[in-house]
């Protein structure tokens, strides 16, 4: 084999490999990636508690964090093993238990507040993710228990501990759509 | 054994029917006790507005409600209520407050019970809303109130009124009864329903098992002649008496999947919902009794009883002669959809058509049942009156793949049980449907509530960053205006 | 046209890659889990294979052959093919995040499925042209994707049948294939005669 | 006026007088269970069973016996393997469907550890692998039929010459040597020219000879009046058994009308374009397994599509396969092949045939 041929063969694989890696860099540039519909389909199934449980500020960005590769699906105790199933089978993994680590399953729970000893002091207002508590400074607060996700995110900033956690009301009569009407 | 239908399939079945049929209609005499379930057997309760000792008469309104799904209960006889509590009912879930009067012997009538002067001088709107007080609610077996029917009727512009005479489950007789005894007021509440629903026509459904149901219907019609009040007959097929597979066969249409017959032009009552609207009209008389077929092999007399709502069935079982052989199961309703009650101390609901004393005889075929798995024979999509695969369904109900369960139509499952009544394999097709429907039903609550929180969530994230924001800029013309001595705005600053 | 018509049915059903020449096994059993998730595997490995025969052709007719260079046509045809596979996973990425996620590891490997080479070596060793090239690597990927989705269909049903413990998974899924290899076998000696 | 709302409030009542049974509705079933279904079908076998140990020999008995023998033994065994209760299974009677398709497919002089063999392969790889009755995608008749034809190909194309070609053999002759295949006697030393291919085998060489269909047809030991010789009776018994399923509403019409109309319409066009080598309708009809495969072994609910308009498209993908292999492929007869690919279609036929559904667009 003359030099020439190994010349011209290194050339010839050199150019195709430039042509190719300018088309895909191209194309890279300039098609976008659309992450937020995976995003949205994840954060679907969620259960928006928005407790943080997950280590994320929110169901959101837990859901982003499971589409970029960040997070593992097992993190979300209030879902439990439905909701792990349930992203298992929408993004084709091994469903597998919930790590212990971020807390375990518990029945479904809302919050409640002990209006004989709430003193009004409105701390646990801005603590809720789903603005559920009504109240205003010096008025006696409570929770809708409808709209209560049971985070337990108002319980810290209470400087009195009155609120506790009940078992949650059946949603099924309140959620569901009657057929006629 | 199978006959072709007017609608999809569907099957002919042992009709169970002249056990009870060949006798004479029971007057059940007032009972000593009633026991009133709020929850009449639509899922919805009532609420109470009497109180325990406080004495009630004939047509006392003992709970009232706003529900559109629930209705109005009034004493059905004079006395004094005794207790109100959980107490087991023939509903879903098995239990129901019940309010439980104990009669004085008196025949007092409450002082609302008139009669209508004229049903005629009354507008539609307000017709519904006196049905409604009156408790009239559906008496072939769902019990849904008659007014929010006809309310939506009206809504919706429905064009016909389909009366449902085809009573087509086995055992069952009470509407053929009534329809051979009291026509005249089941053509009478007729008319009344098709004004307040604001339909054009009227049609009576009878199937053609009913010879002489049809002929006493067809002469009330002909005393009236009415030309938009007809009758039809239907084959004697199961599930014709079913609202959807009825409206079919009568009326040509497909009531749309998820919708109400109205959103097909067509309102479903039953005959003996609109005899109930005669008596109204004519005596001023809320919902307080019902015809019931009392039968089975395991009673001594079969027969159709009008009994007080709220009698215990033992008293209706005692009118009919008693327990007799040794029975299994109570049935409320027919032995295909019928509910299996735990006791007979439970009392009538208005949408208990039937009550069946079951013995080995009746239910025999269930009872030695092997369950095996599915051979994919398809005898039950051949059967089903819906065109549903049940084989693929319970596939899907097994692995509680809920997409999967609304795509193959769980809901559209009217749950006529022919599925589990042809399965050569005697899978309990009908109930696993059942159960996963509930679980479908509770999956969908979820996300709902999921989705309310979530919205709950954005729109405080939104209000955070935007009083964030106002509160930057606030700052931010404050620093500027401090920064620029000589403007005047902001006082003397130096 | 018959000829071209004949090549297509050989290529797809009689002499099924997958079935009959066993090629492309790896994402057959590993992107075979969830319907969405096979076709669109399908839909890839077709683009992947219909461009790559037609460009592989180009190379190999004006650069390779007039150059004396056949040697190198294995390293070039897995450049081209790793090239076109890339571009696919853009679109993919771009068209459908989550089918990115469900193909997971499978997109890139395209590269090396065995099925897509082979039909790049397959149109230069039958010395087909460019209508026969593209022909061929279209029709070796609509049986492709046809076996792979027959596959996927049986596949989701056998996830809810009884399976034994010892067969659950990967076993039944391999003992399934290979029942499906026995069916195709019906088609041995079509058109022989 | 009551506080009321909140149930708990409420005073529970508690009553023990008599109790019933509560189970959910419907109360009552048709009966009509998979054992009557599976015996009806085996006692829908019978005249073709009659006929085919009339015509070549007893083989069948034999090749019944061991393969109903190994098919409850494997039976039993996987069961046994997994745990499960094994006495319902054995009585189903679906064991014996598998068992008895299987015996009236192969030859009738086939030795019995191959029918063994099969019949293993069948219940164990086509069946219990899968988790047992209701869940294999495939027929596994045809499971061991065809896993035995492409591991053997010699014996599973050695046929009997039935008893209405005209010779001077006798039944009891064809019974002596079914006894001796039976147990792996090597047949050509003594019964050569008592056993040959079957007709649709014979007129596939024929053809590959360069001989012309009618040429075929006037030999008289390939076709009679009406089809194969020998195996049209075994068709037309067959057939009669079929029909009586159908009236007995076992089996409904959909598949075998559509294997009927996949395998028959196109072998109708081809004899019309060629009659000189395409085979006509009624060869088609009543030769090799058409009617078995048609009747009983397409009709398999298990591994058959779900729907009316599904079942059409299986049923005439059977025929249309069978009619493609046998006039272009390797094997003398394609109905084992196509029932399997058609079986492996089966869920995807399945996913686009859903009916619609009361009240729903279609």
């Amino acid at each position: 084999m003359n030099p020439g041929a190994i010349v011209v063969a290194v050339l010839v694989a050199a150019a195709l490999a430039v042509t190719l890696g300018v088309a895909l860099g191209w194309a890279a540039a300039h098609i976008e990636p659309d992450a937020d519909s995976l995003v949205e389909r994840i954060d679907a199934l969620l259960p928006q508690t928005q407790c943080g449980q997950c280590r994320y500020p929110g169901c959101r960005p837990y859901a982003a964090a499971i589409a970029n590769g960040a997070a593992e699906i097992d993190r979300c105790p209030p879902g439990g093993e439905v909701t792990v199933r349930a992203l298992a089978a929408l993004l084709d993994r091994a469903p597998r238990p919930l790590d212990p680590e971020f807390g375990a399953p518990a029945p479904a729970q809302v919050a409640w507040i002990d209006e004989a000893k709430c003193i009004g002091c409105a701390r646990c207002l801005p603590a809720c993710p789903v603005d559920a508590i009504v109240g205003a400074s010096r008025q006696i607060h409570t929770v809708i228990t409808l709209q209560c996700t049971g985070c337990e995110l108002c319980l810290p900033p209470c400087p009195v501990d009155c609120i506790e956690l009940r078992p949650a009301p059946a949603v099924s009569q309140r959620y569901s759509q009657p057929r006629a009407a | 054994m199978a006959a072709r239908s007017t609608f999809h399939a569907g099957l002919a079945l042992d009709a169970h029917k002249q056990q009870a049929c060949g006798t004479p209609i029971v007057e059940l005499p007032p009972p000593t006790q009633v026991v009133l379930a709020l929850d009449q057997g639509t899922g919805y309760s009532a609420e109470p507005v009497v109180t325990v000792g406080e004495a009630v008469a004939v047509g006392t309104l003992v709970a009232r409600t706003d529900h559109p799904s629930a209705s109005a209960v009034h004493a059905p006889l004079a006395g004094i209520v005794v207790a109100i509590e959980t107490r087991e009912a023939a509903v879903q879930g098995g239990r129901s407050v019940c309010i439980v009067i104990d009669g004085d012997g008196s025949d007092r009538i409450d002082d609302s019970v008139r009669p209508v002067a004229d049903p005629a001088a009354l507008s539609p709107e307000e017709l519904v809303q006196r049905l409604r007080d009156a408790g009239i609610a559906g008496l072939g077996g769902a019990g849904f109130p008659t007014a929010t029917k006809l309310a939506s009727a009206r809504n919706l512009g429905a064009h016909t009124l389909v009366l449902n005479g085809a009573e087509c489950e086995p055992w069952i007789c009470c509407d053929d009864a009534l329809m051979r005894s009291a026509a005249d007021d089941i053509v009478l509440g007729a008319l009344i329903l098709r004004r307040a629903a604001g339909t054009v026509r009227c049609v009576i459904a009878i199937e053609d098992d009913k010879p002489a149901a049809i002929a006493a219907v067809t002469r009330a019609i002909e005393r009236l002649r009415d030309d938009a009040l007809t009758l039809a007959v239907v084959p004697a097929v199961y599930p014709q008496g079913a609202e959807r597979q009825l409206i079919t066969a009568v009326a040509g249409v497909e009531v749309p999947s998820g919708g109400l017959p109205a959103d097909a032009g067509v309102v479903c009552q039953n005959v003996a919902t609109a005899a109930a609207v005669a008596r109204w009209a004519t005596r001023g008389e809320p919902m307080l009794s019902r015809l019931v077929t009392v039968t089975g092999s395991g009673v001594a007399h079969p027969c159709n009883v009008r009994a007080p709502i709220g009698t215990p069935l033992a008293a209706l079982i005692a009118a009919s002669g008693g327990y007799r052989g040794k029975p299994l199961r109570l049935i409320a309703g027919g032995s295909m959809t019928g509910r299996a009650l735990p006791s007979d101390e439970v009392g009538l609901t208005k949408a208990m058509n039937c009550v069946l004393v079951a013995t080995r005889d009746d239910i025999g075929s269930r009872l030695g049942a092997v369950e095996l798995p599915c051979i994919r024979c398809g005898d039950c999509a051949d059967a089903c009156p819906v065109g549903l695969l049940p084989q693929q369904l319970l596939r899907a109900a097994l692995a509680d793949a809920h997409d999967t369960l609304r795509q193959l139509g769980v809901r559209d499952c009217i749950d006529c049980g022919l599925c589990d009544y042809v399965c050569p394999s005697q899978i309990p097709l009908a109930h696993r449907f059942r159960d996963a429907r509930r679980r479908l039903h509770e999956a969908e609550a979820m996300a709902r509530k999921a989705a309310d929180a979530r919205e709950r969530h954005d729109l405080r994230k939104r209000r955070l960053q935007a009083a964030a924001t106002a509160e930057q800029q606030t700052f931010e013309s404050v620093r500027d205006r401090a920064r620029r001595p000589g403007d005047d705005s902001t006082g003397d600053t130096n | 046209m018959t000829e071209l018509l004949l090549l297509a049915l050989g290529a797809s059903l009689v002499n099924n890659f997958v079935l009959s020449n066993f090629l492309g096994l790896c994402p057959f059993i590993g992107v075979s889990r969830r319907f969405e998730a096979a076709a669109g595997m399908a839909l890839a490995t077709l683009f992947v294979l219909t461009i790559a025969s037609g460009l592989s052709f180009a190379l190999w007719q004006w650069v390779l052959v007039p150059l004396g260079l056949e040697y190198l046509r294995t390293l070039v045809f897995i450049l081209l093919i790793a090239g076109v596979v890339q571009f696919a996973e853009i679109m993919v990425r771009a068209t459908s995040p989550l089918l990115h996620q469900l193909l997971g590891i499978f997109l890139p490997l395209i590269t090396t499925n065995c099925a897509v080479l082979g039909v790049a070596l397959l149109n230069v060793d039958r010395q087909h042209g460019l209508l026969e090239s593209l022909v061929f690597g279209a029709s070796a990927g609509a049986g492709f994707g046809l076996a792979l989705l027959l596959f996927t269909t049986l596949r989701e049903r056998l996830d809810t049948a009884d399976v034994p413990q010892a067969f659950r998974g990967a076993p039944v899924a391999l003992v399934t294939a290979g029942l499906m290899a026995l069916a195709f076998m019906g088609f041995t000696g079509l058109g022989a005669r | 006026m009551i506080a009321h709302g909140d149930p708990a409030t409420i005073p529970q009542a508690t009553r023990t007088d008599m109790r019933f049974d509560t189970s959910p509705a419907p109360h009552v079933i048709a009966g009509y269970t998979v054992p009557r279904v599976m015996f009806q079908v085996l006692f829908a076998l019978v005249p073709a069973g009659i006929a085919h140990v009339a015509l070549f020999g007893p083989g069948l008995l034999l090749q019944l016996s061991v393969a109903c023998v190994t098919a409850l033994l494997a039976e039993a065994a996987a069961l046994r393997w997994r745990d499960r209760d094994a006495a319902p299974a054995l009585k189903d009677g679906s064991v014996l469907v598998t068992a008895f398709l299987l015996a009236f497919s192969i030859p009738p002089l086939l030795p019995w550890w191959l029918g063994a063999l099969g019949t293993a392969l069948a219940v164990l790889l086509g069946k219990h692998v899968f988790g047992g009755l209701g869940q294999n995608p495939f027929n596994p008749a045809m499971v061991g039929y065809a896993i035995l034809l492409v591991s053997f190909p010699a014996e599973m194309t050695r046929w009997p010459v039935p008893m209405d070609v005209e010779s001077t053999r006798t039944w009891s002759e064809l019974a002596r040597m079914s006894i001796a295949g039976f147990y792996g006697a090597d047949l050509t030393a003594r019964w050569d020219g008592y056993t040959g291919a079957t007709a649709l085998d014979s007129i596939r060489n024929g053809l590959d000879l360069r001989y012309t269909l009618p040429e075929l047809l006037g030999r008289d030991d390939i076709a009679g009046t009406l089809g194969a010789r020998g195996f049209a009776w075994i068709n037309l018994a067959a057939l009669a058994g079929g029909l009586y399923l159908m009236l007995r509403r076992i089996v409904r019409w959909h598949i075998p009308v559509a294997v009927l109309g996949g395998l028959l319409v196109p072998s109708f066009i081809a004899h019309g374009l060629d009659s000189g080598i395409a085979l006509g309708p009624a060869l088609q009809a009543f030769s090799g397994a058409t009617m078995l495969a048609a009747f009983f072994i397409a009709t398999d609910p298990v591994s058959a599509a779900t729907s009316d308009r599904g079942r059409l498209w299986y049923g005439a993908g059977i025929g249309l396969i069978a009619w493609i292999i046998r006039t272009w492929g390797g094997y003398p007869d394609g109905f084992a092949f196509a029932v399997l690919l058609m079986n492996l279609a089966v869920p995807f036929i399945d996913r686009y045939t859903v009916p619609r559904i009361y009240g729903r667009q279609p």
